[in-house]
């Protein structure tokens, strides 16, 4: 995990520190009227303040008035310190009558922060109720976290097309106006499955099911990530959560459901394929792939893998991630393509997936060429002797170039 | 003010100290190691400080001490010291035990042997001397004669205790307490018993214990406890339609805390049904995660005794022969409720579906599926 | 026995063995039992953490100043950021309040010592050494990396393969003895040994908030007990308690924790409002107000700190009731706090202001807790919190408290009390600069937390990625640096103080009788305190007993004065009682407080080293068990019955 | 384990006497008193513990299938009875009666070892039967209940064997009375935890 130091990474320091420079400039220049003005800009991808779905806009309603009040309390406590600082400081004036209270004022001044907090209690109760409301959903989502990434599966549901169950990884796609369940758990430790423009954060808990609800307005991309600390790559274990519209998931739902399609005969493709069943499939399933004398492939992840599973690569590149979201399948252009479009447009670039100009090379190459050295996880020999050998994470699986060529042109064809 | 010994120790401590930070800093440290220059670390530390404390024959230096000129005190720790080397000598030609008896009581026997003398002295005054002596030894003495004590007591009675029968033991057990309380009674109200009369009565107890302790050993666990250890029957689950003789014994019927369900399946009726949490409804199969602990709640509603029982697959018992993977509640009576839990590790795959079913009930089955 | 002269006299003999009844160097400190030495004791033991955990603050911050950051993995940064809070919370805030505690009760309640000298000497002796067990695992292979919480299953050993977690449990289970002995040993202390005419509702108030935070120590650390058994259980021995696979519900540490964990935050703030309590009366020339709502109201939030837990778990799928009850719950508690803002605020209403450095420490105090206690109102809000927690805000926000509160809270005490213990006044310039670096640093350091956790960026990451940094006034880029740059002005700011100790110690005024016109017992001895503290043990007729003694109303309503400090004092020493017994210093407390991280070792290593371990606590008890709490004439040399009354010295 | 044998410790580790104390308890007896109450605690939250767990047992037996209800009722009434044996040694030690103070103290203590010894054998039966220390979270957390028990009473037993020597050597500062009160108080603590655990562990889930 020790990054060589090298001069193009020093460059990229210093490029990054102009950059974060550039960024003080509007704060330099900005005044009490930037505020106002950067309420509208473009903020985080995971401001909490900007609900795009019903859940999170319930939470937004109740607690922008709370900070309100917090916030005029705060002046009120800020301004009386100031007034009492100015006004009674030593000026020589005599030794002040030694009283010791007044019952009356106090117990006026205990009430009325009591009585706001019954009312803001009252709302809190209402809304508590009703984010915890499960019986009008529409669609059931499985999640899992496990270090350090997220499963999701789909269980079969004719009304939307699902007629046997999906799984994927990296995003979790939705239809729009449509209230989803999440059933979460976890494989190892705890985490937490946090979009914030769609709803509050829920654990994942193993040994139990907890139930979270989301619901998204407008098709796009909402970022979210782990919040809960869960070991060494916590940091890495983001996630994208994709809204498309009721047509648009329908589609979605086709393609993965589409049966495996082999790559043609003498392609690097085909080669690669080979390459993945000797190498991957140890682990990653692939939906139909089948062997040589036509058995199909079942990864044994619960074999190597100590939590027992790992991203299933069916369709991988209908995904625009990879590594628990860590990465990007798509270069930074073709990203930002996806990402800023608008509602209208979004839902067929999203479903056009990777293709190859727009793949991140770099990083998908990265990834093969030594896994543990892009994320930090738990591959090194010497570190798993409390898991009897089994890795927690990808190990590096010392890929030959030529190698990691046909992997990638192989992992292009998973559409 | 620095005599030899203490020079000694203090060259060995600060010896040992920049070998502990040397072996910190440069060598690639193991924990043993490290805890085990610690230790020496410690020690040393320890002794030096003791010299440097008591100043190390500092005040007899070139001097006879007056008690010295007097006749020493009659002392048992010689005694006790050989006793030890002669145990020491047995254990090494039959069992490591009796060794480390060996070994324990001579160096019981050092410390008391060598603080006596020291103490016998450090001053003319007898009665000063041996107040020296307890002051070093009586916190050593009094919570390990008090261990030594318990222990003996303990061990050999619980030897009783697994020698001989279930029901037998609960009478003797309450046998012993009751003499004990019988022997302070008595001992209270005769004032007048002699010393000699209740030290013998304590004697006589406390060997007829140890006895008993010793041929409880010899004669060994009672049967059913041998059977047990070797059958290992309580997890051995059979999970046929019938009532086993051990995995069956004492059902226990509720659960607590059932918010890590996967789902719940009902037996109303003859027929089975399954609610998975969160879903609204009964189904007729639930999916499940792959490799993730699976929790399934059995609630039995129809009259008569079931379980649950689910089908996970074949395992590969040897080349080209595989056994079916099952595993199953407790037989049930009506309104029990019992915790399932199993891990799937591979996908479902079709023709052979992971299943749940009731053995003895027919056609009634809930489909587990792994994506 | 002619030359009986040259033969070892007993004393000589006896050698270690003796009392340390004579106490000169480094034995003064080692063996003592006094209440005042102690207290010293562990405040610089809380300030050698308070630097050691600062330095894990500042790497954390250089960490995350630029995106990407590579100056720590990801290894060292989840055990820096689990050990910082490990540090910060049980090494230093702790012990600084049981320092102050430990030296200012006695004198407060006109006490000569604490009911249990001896147990006093322990629990500071296993909080040394159970802090320095913790800190051992660095050099061991590891610091504890589950975060300061522990969450299971994370801190299992199959996710925490190092031995850093056991270190973690296990050096905290040493200093949670030390806690329980010294909450047991000071309840008892005020409850049985204020001096004639003290009623409980003429105790000074800090006095009361200790008694508080005593009874929340006493019941929370066996909670935190359990489950730190459990752990280490699991851990070294191979139980199963947070074994999911085996169908354990990780939830049930979570609830013992924070059922500790929540009048924990109560047990770290509370001694610093007891601080102020008595800061602000005394610079505002008036009693603190409404004293009687002050007190109910640090009792009320004693109680209902217990009934609050689960509000750390919102986000962990209680189930709405448990989620609803929780919150309301704890929006119940801000009214008991509040009530501790307004008659803090009202006490200086009126007042006649002196603006020492002690005072503005004071001031900061009210201001920036306010600010954080009002963060905190927005995350009782059980669905805000769903948004917030485990995001920056909550940083932001128990910085806010802890810093904001506990910590200037303890900088206003020191300044106040430092010319008590030392005899020496802390230079004022000095301790301006000091304050307004802290001051800014912190807002600098915390207040940006604010809007980068608002902006969505959670806690406990080794990195964040200019991905989901966005862009405009709230991008998270700035703000993170900015943050970075305010916790290096906050190390000047600690800087300044530790310059000002040095300074003090070098060449500080020597301070009046009297520095500051204060109103209570622990101000009626000498500057710093004989060690028996007072010469005759004052009978109390008033709350601010000192200041009654010093002014009088006149014909008029006007306070006049009508003795000086100097006066009150002669009048005491004048009524000197003849024979004063002190107990005796003693081995055992360090003997046994050193068997429990040896044992701790064992448990880790090799259970022999355990025994041994045990074996050297176990004579430690009986060796303290059958030793006199006063030494016998024979540990006198030349034995000698008269050492163990003091002569009474007459000062001023 | 640890704070029981300082409660032997802090029996004479004050040097302010009860006549001058505030509350008019003494500061041993008002410093026992919160540490049981702090061992109430401690119990509580293993209690808690073992309710939550233990009808999670996994692959091992049960409790149904291991207890033997009678025996363990037998063992508990000789625990109770050494509570009575016990009040017996305060009063005595009340009125000064040395012989039989420390005559009580130890059928006291030997009656207590008597119950542990009882507890080692049905641990040792439970091993045997299927129930190992780590065989699953019922096991783990009945042993470590029960454990944790098993150690006070013997801690508390070393305590009782201590003061008898201590009373017969003469080596016990301060009151004796209270001395031997206060380990009495420990005692039936200890035996009324006891009674707790039996109720909840063994009688209950029959």
């Amino acid at each position: 995990m020790n990054h060589i130091k090298n001069a193009s990474d020093a460059a990229s320091r210093v490029n990054m520190l102009t950059r974060v420079i550039g960024r003080l400039k509007p704060v330099i220049l900005g005044t009490a009227g930037t505020m106002f003005l950067a309420s509208c800009a473009t903020n985080a991808p995971q401001d909490t303040w900007q609900p795009k779905g019903p859940n999170a806009q319930k939470i937004d309603s109740l607690q922008k008035p709370v900070f309100a009040v917090a916030g005029i309390i705060g002046l009120i406590v800020a301004a009386a310190v100031t007034y009492s600082i100015i006004k009674f400081r030593d000026r020589g004036q005599p030794i002040p009558k030694q009283s010791h209270g007044n019952p009356a004022l106090e117990i006026t001044l205990t009430i009325i922060p009591a009585l706001i907090l019954a009312v803001v209690g009252v709302f809190t109760f209402r809304t508590v109720f009703d984010l915890n409301k499960t019986s009008d959903t529409q669609m059931i989502i499985n999640v899992t976290g496990q270090q350090w990434w997220w499963e999701y599966d789909y269980p079969a549901n004719n009304e939307y097309g699902i007629t046997q169950p999906i799984i994927t990884s990296g995003q979790l796609v939705i239809p729009v106006g449509t209230k989803v369940m999440l059933r979460e758990t976890s494989r190892d430790v705890i985490h937490s499955y946090w979009i914030p423009a769609l709803n509050g954060k829920r654990d994942a808990v193993p040994g139990r099911i907890t139930i979270n609800r989301i619901e998204a307005d407008e098709p796009g991309i909402y970022a979210g990530q782990c919040t809960e600390f869960c070991g060494l790559s916590h940091a890495n274990m983001r996630m994208e959560a994709v809204a498309l519209s009721k047509e648009d998931f329908a589609k979605w739902v086709a393609n993965q459901l589409k049966p495996y399609a082999a790559p043609a005969e003498g392609t690097l493709a085909k080669e690669g394929e080979t390459v993945f069943l000797n190498q991957c499939t140890r682990c990653h399933q692939v939906n139909g792939l089948t062997r040589a004398d036509g058995t199909p492939v079942i990864a044994a992840p619960d074999e190597n893998v100590w939590s027992g599973a790992v991203p299933n690569l069916s369709h991988l590149m209908s995904r625009n991630t990879f590594a628990g979201a860590m990465f990007d399948l798509l270069t930074p252009e073709c990203r930002n393509d996806v990402w800023k479009s608008d509602s209208a447009s979004f839902g067929a670039k999203y479903l056009a997936g990777v293709s190859e100009p727009c793949l991140n090379q770099t990083d998908l190459r990265g990834w093969l060429r030594n896994a543990p050295a892009k994320k930090p996880m738990y591959a090194n020999p010497a570190q798993l002797a409390a898991t009897g050998g089994k890795y927690r994470g990808m190990p590096n699986l010392g890929l030959s170039e030529s190698d990691i060529e046909k992997l990638v042109a192989y992992l292009l064809t998973l559409k | 003010m620095f005599t030899p010994g203490s020079k000694y120790l203090i060259a060995i401590t600060g010896l040992s100290a920049v070998s502990f930070a040397l072996y910190m800093l440069l060598v690639h440290p193991s924990a043993i190691g490290a805890v085990a220059l610690i230790g020496l670390l410690a020690a040393t530390s320890l002794l030096t400080g003791i010299t440097l404390f008591t100043r190390d024959g500092h005040a007899s230096e070139g001097q006879t001490s007056a008690a010295a000129l007097d006749t020493p005190t009659p002392s048992m720790w010689p005694l006790v010291g050989a006793a030890g080397f002669a145990l020491l000598l047995v254990g090494t030609i039959t069992t490591p035990i009796v060794f480390i008896f060996g070994i324990v009581a001579m160096l019981a026997a050092l410390v008391e042997w060598t603080v006596q003398a020291w103490s016998e002295r450090s001053s003319a005054d007898v009665a000063y001397n041996a107040q020296i002596r307890q002051r070093i030894l009586n916190p050593i003495e009094y919570p390990i004669l008090a261990a030594v004590g318990i222990a003996v007591i303990i061990f050999s009675f619980s030897r009783v205790m697994l020698a001989i029968n279930k029901d037998a033991g609960a009478i003797i057990f309450i046998a012993a307490a009751a003499a004990i309380s019988l022997v302070g009674v008595l001992i209270s109200v005769r004032p007048q018993l002699k010393k000699s009369i209740v030290g013998t009565i304590a004697v006589v107890a406390a060997l007829g214990l140890v006895g008993a302790g010793i041929a409880g050993m010899g004669v060994g666990m009672r049967e059913e406890l041998v059977v047990a250890a070797q059958e290992d029957h309580y997890a051995h689950k059979e999970c046929g339609a019938e009532k086993s003789e051990h995995f069956d014994k004492g059902v226990s019927e509720t659960i607590s805390a059932t918010s890590g369900a996967d789902a719940t399946i009902e037996l109303i009726d003859g027929k089975l049904t399954a609610h998975a949490q969160g879903i609204e409804g009964l189904q007729d199969s639930i999916t499940v995660r792959r490799s993730n602990p699976i929790n399934i709640i059995f609630r039995n509603k129809d009259a008569g005794e079931f379980r649950l029982s689910a089908y996970l697959g074949k395992t590969k018992v040897a080349d080209g022969v595989s056994e079916d993977l099952i595993t199953c509640t407790q037989l049930l009576p009506q309104g029990a409720e019992q915790w399932l839990t199993f891990t799937i590790a591979k996908p479902s795959v079709s023709g052979e579906p992971y299943t749940l079913s009731i053995p003895g009930l027919a056609g009634q089955s809930v489909e587990v599926v792994v994506p | 026995m002619a030359n009986i002269e040259n033969f070892a006299t007993p004393s000589s003999a006896m050698g270690a063995l003796k009392r340390p009844v004579v106490t000169k160097g480094w034995r003064e400190w080692v063996f003592t039992v006094d209440h005042k030495k102690l207290g010293i004791m562990y405040m610089a033991t809380a300030m050698f953490f308070f630097v050691v955990g600062g330095l894990e603050a500042v790497l954390i911050r250089l960490q995350l100043a630029l995106p990407n950051g590579k100056i720590l993995n990801a290894d060292l940064y989840n055990q820096m950021f689990t050990m910082h809070a490990t540090t910060m919370v049980f090494l230093f805030v702790m012990p600084m309040a049981a320092g102050f505690a430990n030296y200012f009760i006695p004198l407060q309640i006109g006490a000569r010592d604490v009911a249990f000298p001896r147990i006093n000497a322990f629990g500071f002796w296993a909080l040394l050494f159970g802090g320095l067990f913790i800190n051992l695992s660095w050099f061991l292979g590891g610091a504890a990396d589950g975060g300061w919480f522990m969450y299971a299953p994370n801190s299992g050993p199959i996710f925490s393969p190092s031995h850093g977690v056991d270190f973690w449990a296990l050096g905290l289970q040493i200093a949670g003895i030390a806690s329980l002995t010294g909450a047991i040993n000071l309840i008892v202390t005020i409850l049985n040994m204020r001096a004639p005419g003290m009623k409980l509702m003429r105790m000074p108030i800090f006095t009361w908030m200790i008694l508080v935070v005593q009874f929340l120590l006493a019941f929370a650390v066996p909670v935190i007990t359990v489950a730190l058994f459990l752990l280490s259980f699991q851990r070294n021995f191979g139980a199963t308690f947070f074994d999911v696979a085996a169908g354990a519900d990780p939830l049930l540490w979570q609830h013992l924790f924070w059922i500790f964990g929540h009048p924990e935050v109560y047990i770290l703030i509370l001694p610093s409002f007891g601080i102020i309590s008595e800061v602000l009366p005394v610079f505002s020339r008036k009693p603190l107000f409404g004293y009687p709502f002050v007190v109910f109201s640090g009792a009320a939030i004693g109680f209902v700190g217990w009934g609050v837990w689960a509000h750390h778990m919102f986000a962990s799928g209680l189930g709405p009731v448990s989620v609803a009850v929780f919150s309301i719950s704890t929006m119940a508690i801000a009214v008991p706090t509040g009530v501790k803002i307004v008659n803090w605020t009202l006490t200086l209403w009126g007042g006649k202001l002196w603006f020492t450095t002690a005072m503005k420490f004071a001031i900061g105090l009210i201001v920036l807790f306010t600010i954080g206690g009002l963060s905190g109102v927005t995350h009782s809000v059980a669905p805000s919190d769903t948004q917030q927690t485990d995001t920056y805000y909550i940083v932001a926000h128990f910085h806010y408290v802890l810093f904001g509160g506990a910590v200037l809270g303890l900088f206003s005490g020191f300044y106040y009390w430092w010319p008590k213990m030392f005899g020496k006044m802390l230079n004022e310039k000095l301790g301006t600069w000091n304050f307004w670096f802290m001051v800014i640093g912190m807002n600098l350091t915390f207040g940006p937390m604010h809007i980068l956790g608002l902006q969505g960026q959670p806690r406990r990451m080794y990195q964040w990625t200019e991905n989901r940094a966005g862009e405009g006034f709230f991008n998270l880029a700035f703000w993170n640096l900015i943050a970075s740059i305010g916790s290096l002005v906050l190390v000047v700011g600690v800087f300044l103080f530790l310059v000002n100790i040095f300074i003090t110690a070098r060449s500080g005024k020597v301070a009046p009788l009297d520095p500051w016109g204060a109103r209570s017992l622990e101000w009626m001895t000498s500057n710093p305190p004989k060690e028996h503290n007072f010469d005759s043990i004052p009978t109390v007729h008033h709350l601010d007993e000192f200041f009654h003694r010093k002014y009088a109303e006149d014909a008029n309503g006007q306070m006049q004065q009508i003795a000086t400090a100097e006066e009150v004092l002669k009048q005491l020493e004048d009524n000197a009682d003849a024979h004063i017994h002190m107990p005796s210093p003693s081995y055992w407390p360090i003997v046994i407080a050193f068997g429990l991280p040896v044992t701790c070792l064992g448990v880790i290593y090799s259970i022999p080293l355990a025994i041994f371990g045990g074996l050297i606590i176990l004579m430690g008890a009986f060796g303290w068990a059958l030793e006199p709490s006063t030494a016998p004439d024979t540990d006198f040399d030349p034995p000698s019955s008269s050492n163990t009354s003091k002569d009474v010295v007459h000062v001023g | 384990m640890w704070f029981t044998l300082d409660n032997l410790a802090t029996a004479h580790d004050t040097h302010e006497g009860a006549a001058h104390s505030s509350t008019g308890l003494s500061n041993v007896k008002l410093g026992m008193w919160l540490f049981l109450g702090t061992e109430c605690l401690l119990f509580g939250g293993l209690i808690s513990t073992y309710m939550l767990y233990r009808g999670r047992v996994g692959t091992g037996p049960r409790p149904s299938q291991v207890f033997d209800i009678p025996f363990t009722s037998v063992s508990s009434f000789v625990l109770l009875m050494s509570s009575l044996t016990m009040v017996l040694a305060v009063s005595a030690a009340h009125k000064r009666d040395d012989r039989s103070t420390n005559l009580w103290l130890v059928i006291t203590a030997l009656l207590g070892a008597t119950f542990v010894g009882g507890q080692v054998y049905e641990f040792t039966a439970f091993y045997n039967e299927g129930m190992g220390f780590s065989t699953s979270l019922f096991s783990s957390s009945f042993f470590v209940l029960t454990g944790f028990h098993g150690v006070h009473v013997t801690v508390g037993i070393i305590m009782l064997l201590a003061l008898r020597g201590m009373l017969k050597n003469n080596k016990v500062p301060g009151s004796r009375a209270e001395t031997v009160e206060m380990i009495g108080l420990y005692w039936h603590f200890v035996d009324i935890v006891w009674i707790i655990i039996f109720t909840l562990i063994y009688l209950i889930p029959a």
